[in-house]
């Protein structure tokens, strides 16, 4: 594999690793303050839908980018409702809403485009441009260091850039603010942030809202960054890995980081090799798409350092039975 | 003391949910645009008014008893299986390897097999999940969700690169053959004498599914397995204290949680395409959680709410013929009944909690 | 009776194969005032039953797109003498089944000319959808319409996967266009159905050139989608409903019916000049008259042109 | 009932809280019934009741934890209402829960500031609460290390933690609800000093507990609460602890376990070595031995939390360790196979355990099937693979006669009934087998006056009957009423062995603080607390 090539491959990683970034941070806000998310995936869904079916009807990303944020919180607030107010099984509520918008958006596309479930393509102000940066193109030339620059890091959507961003935010807020501590208390013992005068609701409906904002700007950024346009069910069962990436980053937001950037390697190299000739065996392409999958029920099992959750995680805070 | 009576929690709470549903689902189908009476006359036609809708839907509905028992035992031990959908796609390969590769004399010989393969492959995808749970405490919500996408992959794998006729381009096994296939409710209940569609696809599966129900509550309330079970749902130190094993019971559980829902297979995979294709399973695995939930985890209600949701499916996918309505409307109705019956299930209760209360006061 | 068209998992509007089909009945039903019924599949476990409900329901004749539909009609067909099955890209042997085929290769074929005539980096690309012999058949064309005009020429073939969740995988199809544009290349054929959507828009966005499928996908990016490579589904599919009814049997549809060909509208003519439409209309007319034999993948399982 | 003020200050200064006809029922639960106080300022007001009996209920109003069905808080005088905890803070009340309210994983300087920071930035108000914590500490000998973790600290500087939480956020009001259950005698009189301290400062405290002694050591006022309402309140100085009992009771008790002199026999239990690591590597139990005899009651006396509950676990079987256990002479295995609740009590062990609700009991379960716990295989029980219920219904009202459970319904759930019925359906389950050996984990917590003395009267039968009885509780009282020999535990050893009849709750105390004697030096609080706050003390 020459440099090229690697850095075509990286370069994937980075676009791939973004939509599971952001869910993984959402995934991380969400089960930090004790309320599970299994429902990643449809929000990440239903704002993918929604932004590009905006974008497409206004002509402006940015609009679509502001829908599909408000969908996505819309399904948190569902959440929210079942898992805080009403005290649901978070689980199954999650479950829920993962079918509601893959139902949804087929309904809703169809209805209103009647393309088979799809948007119309999008085309430009409707769609997240490339962003180059700066000396990208004088630099290009340097050995090494030209091409990470200007291949690599350059030319992303600006969703890309966002996502990066929100991992020392996430771990600025969480860590180092009023805000961070009384959310990790939530999601350890409830009951002390509430004696402690701080409302459990609020802070993990506060939670819950912005998992919706970064499973919103994660779905816009599949349907107007990395594509032109809503498919059904395009994203793929990203919800899902985002919250395994979650696991494999013990809840952290730079672990989630690497782990999401793992995963998207693994995502990057079964997209251009269907199956990975290493000599003595062929690894087939299935057994790529697993690995994520696979590696995070080693991670489970314990036996590559153990993951532990919020204490709280899943059980709604009751005070009087 | 209970503050409602068992009636009430039982079956007042789930239909109330289930009328909200689909009060909802009216809505969305307005919506839309369409016309909600004209739908659900449509789909009561299409899915009850004929053999051939009934035959529809009950070949829906055996899917849906399978997974939502196989929930169902789980959740008695209070273990949430969401990995009925791989388990169940592994009890097809094992129906496939059995019809495929053994050359059976007559069907009555190779249901048996069919059954046992199912059986032991799904119980099989859902063993390391129960394993990891008992001995490493890794959470089964989310092994078992690895495990469907893992048994995904495996089957494609398989089918694309093994199990494919030569030739052939569709990833898909060939044909079992004519010796394997099930009797049609068509023929069993012409040696009654009763008229039933020969199109539809239920067959005697649907009986081996009643069987299944009523296995399961034998097991479940009448065995000393499904004493400690239930024991081990309600408190795992209890349990504990009383000699159960926790370890067995959670692999137990998984065990047979598996193997039911993998004798989904003989439904989809031996009795109606008669062949293994890719995502034969289709989300039975998931609609078993909502049939599950709705019927309170008791065979019965199971029975039962599998029935609604095969009506659902059969009626949705007359939607999708005959209407503009696309067949995604019945994930949406599917998602608002797993919603309000699963999630939101104390949003009915409360209130009626709270009616039952003021009531006592006021007794007092 | 009413006819009935089911449109395989890409869906009826990929802007390729299925819409192809569609596009096809709309223009009969437009044509003649008539109706027709229509599903799209949204899993691999519906085709039984969608035959069986147009079959019960007294359609006739039932029209399916992909060769995924083969093994559903072998085992509904007997069941249904008196309707007539119609396999678009499939086979089935039955005496009520109608099995079309085309004759992707010779297409190919001339797109790959094209390709050829319109690369300036002597490297092309083709993306395949699920790798089988049929995608495998338009590559093997493709590379040897590519090699006929500039025998040194590179061309970087890639499928998208294995299973049919290849033909709606766009993100992927625009990966795969990053990396064969990497590699070189300056012109890609997508034979992919609706992944194909995703390499286009990708190729249009790097500002290299495209070829379309099936449909004529030249407007969805005016001035980048160097043409497409015409498979008339939408020929076939009018022709058997303009008929009212069809027989049983195998029906090829080539170069010299129309059956293939490769477009030229107002959004590509500035790409195509003169010369290179006289090469390729003579390479046609090569083919049509023996003249030329382009080899067809399916016939041997093997390509001179291409390696996979 | 009367509102009461103490010596010193005027009687007009209006009450620092005053609550009126406060009503909270949880679902069918009555917790608090028209409940009426006034708690003067500057004094130590006690609030004594039976388990049960919605001490922390009404507590928690206060606070805002819960919110009151009726009923009116005053404060100073005003009518305040408190919906919220964060209301109580602003209105000076500072609470310590009987359950304490501390983030496990966070530091105790993060425990602190938790609610109370300054602004949205964090690292400001973790410095300023430092310095404050450090004058706190000294004003008030509350000495804990600010960056150690919660899961790190043992429950005495837990307990600090809390108190220092209060104080931070200024409390003029501080309310303890059952502060000594988790400390060792010493460590009692330590928070008791502190408390006079605050009190001397003007504060005022109120102090829950259901011990008669604490009462009259160091509360001014006593209120006393019964099922739910609110039966007295009186001067402390004005009353005695027979009285206090009668009014927590409605009658008149018996504070003695009658009892003939215990004629121990043969060793039934002989234990060696006894070692058990929990989950998470901690060791609970470092070498323990010990033996029990037939025909006598063995106590085993000690904070919560110093390995008793490991001790009754490892002996019923549900959790493993090492060492030698003997029971009759037969070796038990303690680890692997056979190392079950199942096999401990086919070999001759009852256990009776420490918490019915989590253990002892399935509550979802009716009676019937709940004497069959832990007994399901049972072949009087059973019939094949399948359970024998006609039989398990009929053994089940032969017992639920003969110990008088009310009512006597086999099929109600457990849940349904009170919690002394409870605890005698296990304790029929367990005694009516007549075990070589009864393990019994504190028989009589959250069980009223009346069942006590059943109770109590059960187990010196068994042992009358020439059995061996493990008792453990953390009531020293009871350990005294009932035991013949004692064994004091402390940080998962044993500290040392007395004769019931020749040891009091000195002795013990300081046995239980893991301290041979008094020490010469310092007062015994200082050396407890220190001895504790080095060795780890219990968790
Ligand atoms: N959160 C709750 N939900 C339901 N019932 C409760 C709750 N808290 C307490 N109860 C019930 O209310 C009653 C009073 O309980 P409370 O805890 O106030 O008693 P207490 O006097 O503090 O007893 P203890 O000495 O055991 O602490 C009991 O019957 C108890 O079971
Ligand atoms: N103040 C109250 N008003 C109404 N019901 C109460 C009150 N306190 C407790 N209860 C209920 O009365 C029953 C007995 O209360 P609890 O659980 O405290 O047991 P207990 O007092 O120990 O009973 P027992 O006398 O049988 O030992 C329970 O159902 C409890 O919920
Ligand atoms: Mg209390
Ligand atoms: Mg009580």
């Amino acid at each position: 594999m020459d440099f090229l090539t690697i850095i075509q491959i990286l370069d994937s990683t980075l676009r791939l690793a973004t939509p599971l970034l952001l869910a993984c941070l959402a995934g991380l806000f969400s089960e930090r303050a004790g309320v599970i998310d299994i429902g990643l995936e449809g929000k990440m869904l239903i704002a993918a839908f929604t932004s590009a079916a905006i974008a497409a009807m206004t002509g402006s990303v940015w609009i679509g980018l502001l829908a599909g944020i408000g969908a996505s919180i819309l399904l948190s607030l569902v959440h929210g409702l079942a898992s805080i107010t009403f005290r649901g099984n978070q689980l199954i509520s999650g479950v829920a809403i993962n079918f509601l918008a893959s139902g949804l958006t087929v309904l809703v596309a169809q209805t209103w485009f009647k393309q088979g479930g799809r948007t119309p393509s999008l085309m430009g102000g409707a769609r997240f441009e490339q962003i180059r940066l700066p000396f990208a193109n004088e630099i290009i030339d340097i050995p090494i260091f030209g091409p990470i620059y200007a291949e690599l890091l350059s030319g992303h959507s600006i969703l890309v850039y966002v996502g990066l961003l929100c991992v020392p935010l996430t771990w600025y807020v969480l860590f180092r603010t009023r805000f961070g501590l009384r959310l990790r208390a939530v999601g350890e013992n409830p009951a002390a942030v509430d004696t402690a005068g701080v409302s459990v609701a609020g802070i993990r409906y506060a939670a819950v809202i912005i998992a919706g904002v970064l499973c919103g700007i994660a779905g816009a950024y599949l349907a107007t960054g990395l594509q032109a346009g809503f498919v059904k069910d395009m994203t793929a069962g990203r919800g899902y890995m985002a919250l395994a990436a979650l696991i494999f980053a013990k809840w952290r937001p730079w672990y989630a980081l690497y782990a999401t950037l793992l995963f998207g390697l693994l995502q990057a190299l079964a997209l251009r090799y269907q199956n990975i000739d290493l000599g003595v065996i062929t690894i087939p392409v299935q057994f790529m798409d697993s690995l994520p999958y696979i590696l995070t029920v080693v991670i489970l099992a314990g036996f590559v350092g153990r993951a532990i959750p919020p204490r709280a995680g899943g059980q709604p805070y009751v005070k009087e039975r | 003391m209970d503050v409602v009576p068992k009636w009430v929690d039982m079956l007042l709470v789930p239909l109330i949910s289930l009328l909200i549903a689909f009060a909802l689902s009216g809505l969305v189908i307005v919506a839309i645009g369409e016309d909600p009476v004209a739908a659900l006359k449509l789909m009561v036609t299409g899915a009850l008014g004929s053999t051939y809708g009934w035959g529809y839907t009950l070949y829906y509905a055996t899917n849906f008893i399978f997974t939502g028992l196989a929930v169902a035992v789980a959740f008695h031990a209070r273990l949430f299986n969401i990995g009925g959908e791989g388990q169940a796609t592994l009890g097809g390969l094992g129906v496939a390897l059995i019809a495929l590769y053994i050359p059976w004399p007559h069907w009555a010989l190779a249901l048996p097999a069919a059954m046992i393969a199912a059986a032991l492959f799904g119980a099989a995808w859902a063993w390391l999940p129960g394993v990891l749970q008992a001995y490493r405490g890794s959470h089964i919500v989310i092994t078992t969700i690895m495990f469907n996408f893992i048994a995904g992959g495996l089957l494609n794998y398989l089918l694309v690169n093994h199990m494919r006729p030569p030739g052939s381009m569709d990833p898909s096994t060939a044909r079992f053959p004519e010796a394997t296939h099930l009797p049609t409710l068509h023929d069993v209940l012409g040696v009654f004498g009763i008229e039933f569609s020969r199109a539809a696809p239920a067959n005697i599966s649907f009986l081996i599914a009643i069987l299944a129900c009523v296995f399961v509550w034998a097991l479940i309330w009448r065995t000393r397995f499904g004493y400690e079970l239930r024991a081990y749902g309600h408190s795992e130190p209890a349990a504990v204290y009383a000699g159960i094993s926790p370890k067995r019971i959670v692999v137990w559980a998984m065990l047979i949680s598996g193997a039911l829902a993998g004798m989904m297979a003989i439904n989809n995979v031996m009795g109606e395409a008669e062949r293994l294709v890719l995502n034969a399973v289709e989300g039975a695995g998931f609609i078993g959680i909502a049939v599950a939930l709705m019927g309170r985890n008791h065979p019965l209600g199971v029975l039962l709410a599998a029935i609604l949701f095969g009506f659902l499916y059969q009626g949705g996918a007359e939607l999708a013929l005959w209407t503009a309505i696309p067949r995604e409307l019945i994930v949406v109705i599917q998602a608002l009944v797993i919603l309000l019956t699963g999630a939101l299930d104390n949003m009915v209760r409360m209130p009626i909690e709270r009616f039952y209360i003021a009531r006592r006061l006021r007794r007092t | 009776a009413e006819p009935a068209l089911i449109y395989d998992l890409g869906g009826k509007y990929d802007k390729s194969f299925n819409e192809s089909a569609f596009n096809g009945a709309q223009r009969w039903a437009d044509e003649t005032g008539e109706d027709f019924l229509e599903i799209e599949l949204s899993s691999e476990a519906q085709r039984e039953q969608a035959l069986r409900r147009f079959a019960e329901a007294g359609a006739n004749p039932i029209i399916t797109t992909g060769f995924a539909m083969s093994s559903p009609i072998e085992g509904v067909a007997p069941d249904y003498p008196d309707t007539t099955f119609v396999t678009i890209d499939g086979y089935v042997d039955a005496p009520n089944v109608l099995t079309i085929g085309f004759s992707e290769h010779e297409g190919s074929y001339l797109v790959g000319m094209l390709a050829a005539m319109a690369s300036e980096s002597d490297t092309v690309g083709f993306i395949g959808g699920m790798d089988v012999p049929l995608i495998r058949k338009f590559a093997c064309g493709y590379a040897q319409g590519v090699k006929a005009v500039k025998p040194e020429a590179t061309v970087i073939s890639n499928m998208t996967g294995t299973d049919p969740s290849a033909w709606n995988d766009p993100v992927k199809g625009s990966e795969l266009t990053k990396a064969q544009i990497s590699q070189g290349a300056d012109v890609i054929f997508a034979a992919a159905g609706g992944t194909g959507v995703g390499v286009l828009q990708t190729a249009a966005d790097e500002d290299i050139l495209s070829i379309g499928v099936d449909s004529n996908q030249n407007h969805l990016h005016p001035g980048k989608v160097l043409t497409s490579m015409l498979k008339r589904v939408d020929v076939a599919v009018y022709d058997i409903l303009k008929a009212g009814e069809a027989e049983g049997g195998i029906q090829t549809m080539a170069l010299e019916d129309d059956g293939v060909g490769y477009a030229v509208d107002d959004n590509n003519r500035d790409l195509i000049t003169e010369d290179m439409t006289s090469a390729v209309e003579e390479a046609k007319q090569q083919i049509i008259d023996g003249g030329v034999e382009v080899h067809d993948y399916t016939s041997d399982d093997s390509c001179p042109a291409l390696t996979f | 009932m009367t509102g009461s003020e103490i010596q010193g200050r005027p009687e007009t200064a209006a009450p620092a809280i005053e609550l009126r006809g406060i009503s909270k029922a949880f679902g069918p639960v009555q917790a608090n019934k028209d409940i009426s106080i006034k708690v003067a300022p500057g004094t130590i007001h006690g609030i004594i009741g039976e388990n049960g009996a919605g001490k922390s209920t009404l507590m928690s109003i206060l606070y805002g934890f819960y919110k009151a069905d009726r009923g009116e808080i005053l404060i100073g005088g005003k009518p305040t209402t408190i919906p919220d905890s964060q209301a109580a803070i602003a209105a000076g009340i500072g609470m310590v829960f009987q359950h304490f309210k501390l983030v496990e994983n966070f530091t105790v300087l993060e425990n602190i500031v938790l609610g109370a920071e300054d602004g949205a930035r964090l690292t400001p108000s973790l410095a300023k609460a430092r310095k404050a914590l450090t004058a706190l500490a000294e004003e008030y000998e509350l000495n804990v290390d600010p960056d150690a973790l919660i899961e790190e600290i043992g429950v005495g500087a837990q307990q600090r933690v809390e108190i220092l939480k209060a104080l931070y956020r200024r409390a003029d009001i501080l309310i303890l609800d059952e502060p000594t259950g988790v400390l060792t005698p010493p460590e009692a009189d330590h928070l008791f000093r502190i408390l006079r301290n605050l009190r001397e400062e003007g504060k005022t405290v109120i102090l829950i507990t259901h011990k008669l002694r604490e009462i009259m050591d160091v509360t001014d006022t006593v209120s006393v609460m019964r099922r739910g309402e609110m039966t007295a309140t009186v001067k402390t100085a004005e009353t005695s602890p027979a009285e206090l009992a009668e009014l927590m009771v409605g009658r008149k008790v018996l504070l003695r376990v009658e009892k003939a002199p215990a004629e121990p026999g043969r060793t039934i239990l002989d234990v060696r070595d006894l070692t058990v690591t929990d989950g998470d590597g901690v060791i609970r139990l470092k070498g323990v031995s010990f033996d029990v005899r037939a025909g006598e009651i063995l106590g085993i006396a000690g904070v919560a939390g110093n390995g008793q509950s490991e001790l009754l676990e490892v002996l019923g079987g549900m959790r493993e360790g090492t060492g030698e256990v003997r029971l009759n002479d037969a070796p038990l295995p303690l680890s692997g196979r056979g190392a079950d609740a199942r096999t401990r009590r086919q070999a001759g062990i009852g256990h009776v355990p420490e918490d019915r609700h989590r253990e002892g009991l399935i509550l979802d379960y009716a009676a019937w099937e709940n004497v069959a716990f832990g007994y399901q295989d049972d072949p009087a029980y059973t019939s094949g693979l399948f359970m024998d219920n006609k039989a398990i219904r009929a053994d089940t009202e032969a017992k639920m006669k003969r110990f008088d459970v009310r009512p006597p319904n086999p099929d109600l759930a457990a849940k349904n009934f009170s919690g002394g019925n409870q605890q005698k359906v296990v304790l029929a389950r367990e005694i009516e087998r007549s075990p070589e050996l009864l393990l019994i984990g504190q028989p009589t917590r959250g069980v009223d006056i009346g069942a006590i003395e059943f109770i109590h009267e059960q187990i010196v039968a068994l042992r009358d009957q020439g059995k061996a009885i493990l008792l453990v509780s953390v009531e020293l009282e009871e350990i005294l009423a009932l035991s013949d020999r004692i064994v004091v535990m402390f940080d998962g050893r044993i500290m040392g062995e007395r004769a019931a009849a020749a040891t009091d709750e000195r002795e013990l105390g300081l046995l239980m603080a893991g301290m041979e004697s008094a020490p010469a030096d310092k007062p015994a609080w200082q050396a407890a607390e220190e001895h504790l706050d080095k060795n780890g003390g219990s968790a």
